[in-house]
């Protein structure tokens, strides 16, 4: 049996130094640094029994407490100019006088947001009496779209002249279903159940034919045609015709296979 | 007992959260009141806010009270509600429409092949319109939607029907170019792994 | 010229509907009113309302106007029915608000140091909640994003405007907190958490 212990909830690591030296009575301008980390660090060791999940961020702050407090034991060298020694405590000082300042204005806040809530707005009415047309009113024009279609048709056309200086390009793609149709092909013309996905490609393989090979494979697969499979990553893929009869599924009416064969 | 200046201000602010008509009863059980002072108080309330015009008034429904505008606000409450902007279709929409409107039915994928962009967004917008329409799904790979043109496209653009949509010279180039186009496009095919 | 007492009247309808703060902008526009005219007849209005101790009050909310109820009678209005409150904010969501109201505009990491932890979370929480809101970029290293408040923060905690915010140095007094606030004046020290 477990018993829960309410502990006090503390925002953040400067929240729970600022309890701990508010609670020990301690000016902020004269921290005790040696009573308040072992208090800060007997703390976190209570939550964390308590199995409270303690942030790294109070482990961080622990660390900044060590560190001044190993500062302050060092004998101060005697120098020229003693004054100018910065105490070790004055950054950790201004950071927490920042952060108490903001926690009073979350105070302020709340306080405002209390008082506000106690007003109350009315929501909007519905606003559709008031507006007998649709939101948008759109002015058509046939001539704007006919204006429109024909700066577009220009545009087009002069991609096309373009692309037909550039023959180089592609001439003809293929479709998914003519290689569908082409791998099936091989599978017949070889007259074999497993092929490798290397052999259904066309002799002049480039970027596109291997994708769209690949495509059709797995529309294949999708088909239920074939089994693709492969046994190491970019291993080789080998595809086995789950059914030689082409014939079943060429009736199914789901699959439109184009051209004829 | 409350003065009657602060049960009156009461009043008036359940009135304005309550909206609808608010029984006299139920806002004189509040004050320990008897129905007939409350119902005075209201109907006190109603004539200051008749007699110096403002533009909220007390109108009593049944023996119930609820704040409503003055009738005679109406037109301007109307031009605080439709904002004068008359929106236009942006050329973009006006390319998609078009492509829909002489190729229909047509898919997403040819449009955007045809127009080289992307327009699920543009359709969408020409959907909400109610200028273009799902018309069923293609039989082809991948079982993509097929958009036609509506109604309301041919009322808002004055045809009587879509033989009245006139003749583009150069379209039929277009369509050439787009044989090429449709080839690709049948890649798009929705990929099913477990088909193993 | 419409009448002055027509618009007026007319604002107080045109408030009633929208029930969120109105622009002054948008109802100056309907009038063709100039800016400053109309805000000084909102204004009037106000005066009015608060004048005759009305049960609904005009607020003012970043150069926009709202209908509310007045403070003072929330009791009446929730013995009448319990209207729907949002739940009150976290201790954490505060301190983040507050610093994004004083600091703004203000970047997470900054945020972050004041408090000694991490405020991913909670800032999620306040821009869900509209009260805050990412203001652009910081033209700082890694271009960090900035926030700022909303109107929908000022409206919630009745401000009118930034400016009604406390100097943070007086906060102390005004929520009787410790004098030591007072003898400080380095709001202007940038932290780093890792500096040590």
């Amino acid at each position: 049996m477990t018993y829960k212990v309410k502990l006090d909830v503390f925002e953040g690591p400067f929240d729970l130094l600022v309890f701990l030296i508010e609670k020990s009575e301690m000016s902020i301008y004269d921290i005790k640094v040696s009573k308040i980390t072992s208090q800060y660090l007997d703390y976190i060791d209570r939550m964390k029994a308590m199995d409270i999940n303690v942030g790294s961020e109070f482990m961080v702050l622990a660390a900044t407490l060590i560190e001044i407090k190993s500062k302050m034991l060092l004998p101060k060298l005697k120098t020229k100019e003693e004054d100018a020694i910065e105490d070790p405590r004055t950054e950790l000082v201004e950071r927490i006088l920042e952060y108490k300042r903001f926690k009073s204005a979350a105070m302020f806040l709340e306080h405002k947001e209390l008082y506000n809530k106690k007003i109350f707005e009315k929501p909007k009415e519905d606003l559709s009496v008031y507006t007998n047309e649709p939101d948008e009113f759109l002015s058509l024009e046939l001539s704007q779209l006919i204006k429109c279609f024909n700066i577009f048709l220009a545009k087009k056309k002069k991609v096309e002249e373009i692309k037909n200086y550039c023959e180089n390009v592609e001439r003809q793609k293929v479709s998914l279903e003519s290689r569908i149709e082409y791998i099936n092909n091989i599978f017949k013309v070889r007259n074999k159940h497993i092929l490798n996905f290397q052999e259904l490609l066309p002799s002049d393989n480039n970027k596109y034919e291997v994708v769209l090979t690949f495509s059709a494979m797995l529309e294949m697969v999708r088909q239920k045609t074939i089994i693709a499979s492969q046994t190491s990553n970019f291993g080789m893929i080998t595809l086995s015709l789950k059914n030689n009869l082409k014939e079943d599924y060429m009736e199914d009416p789901s699959v439109k296979l184009g051209g004829s064969n | 007992m409350i003065n009657k200046k602060i049960i009156k201000s009461a009043f008036e602010s359940m009135l304005f959260v309550w909206g609808d008509p608010l029984d006299v009863k139920s806002a004189a059980e509040i004050f320990n009141l008897n129905w007939k002072d409350a119902y005075d108080y209201f109907k006190e309330l109603q004539a200051e806010y008749e007699k110096e015009g403002r533009g909220i008034v007390i109108r009593e429904v049944n023996k119930s009270f609820q704040f409503v505008t003055r009738y005679e606000n109406n037109e301007y409450i109307e031009k605080l509600c439709t904002p004068v902007k008359e929106k236009k279709l942006s050329q973009s929409a006006l390319e998609v429409l078009a492509i829909i409107a002489y190729k229909q039915p047509v898919t997403k994928v040819e449009i955007d092949s045809i127009r080289g962009i992307k327009c699920d967004r543009v359709i969408e917008g020409l959907i909400k319109k109610d200028l273009i329409i799902e018309l069923g799904r293609s039989t082809g790979i991948g079982r993509p939607i097929l958009y036609g043109t509506t109604s309301t496209f041919l009322k808002n653009f004055g045809f009587e029907s879509l033989n009245d949509l006139p003749h583009i010279e150069d379209i039929g180039n277009v369509m050439h170019v787009e044989q090429e186009l449709d080839d690709l496009d049948n890649q798009q095919i929705s990929i099913n792994f477990d088909g193993q």
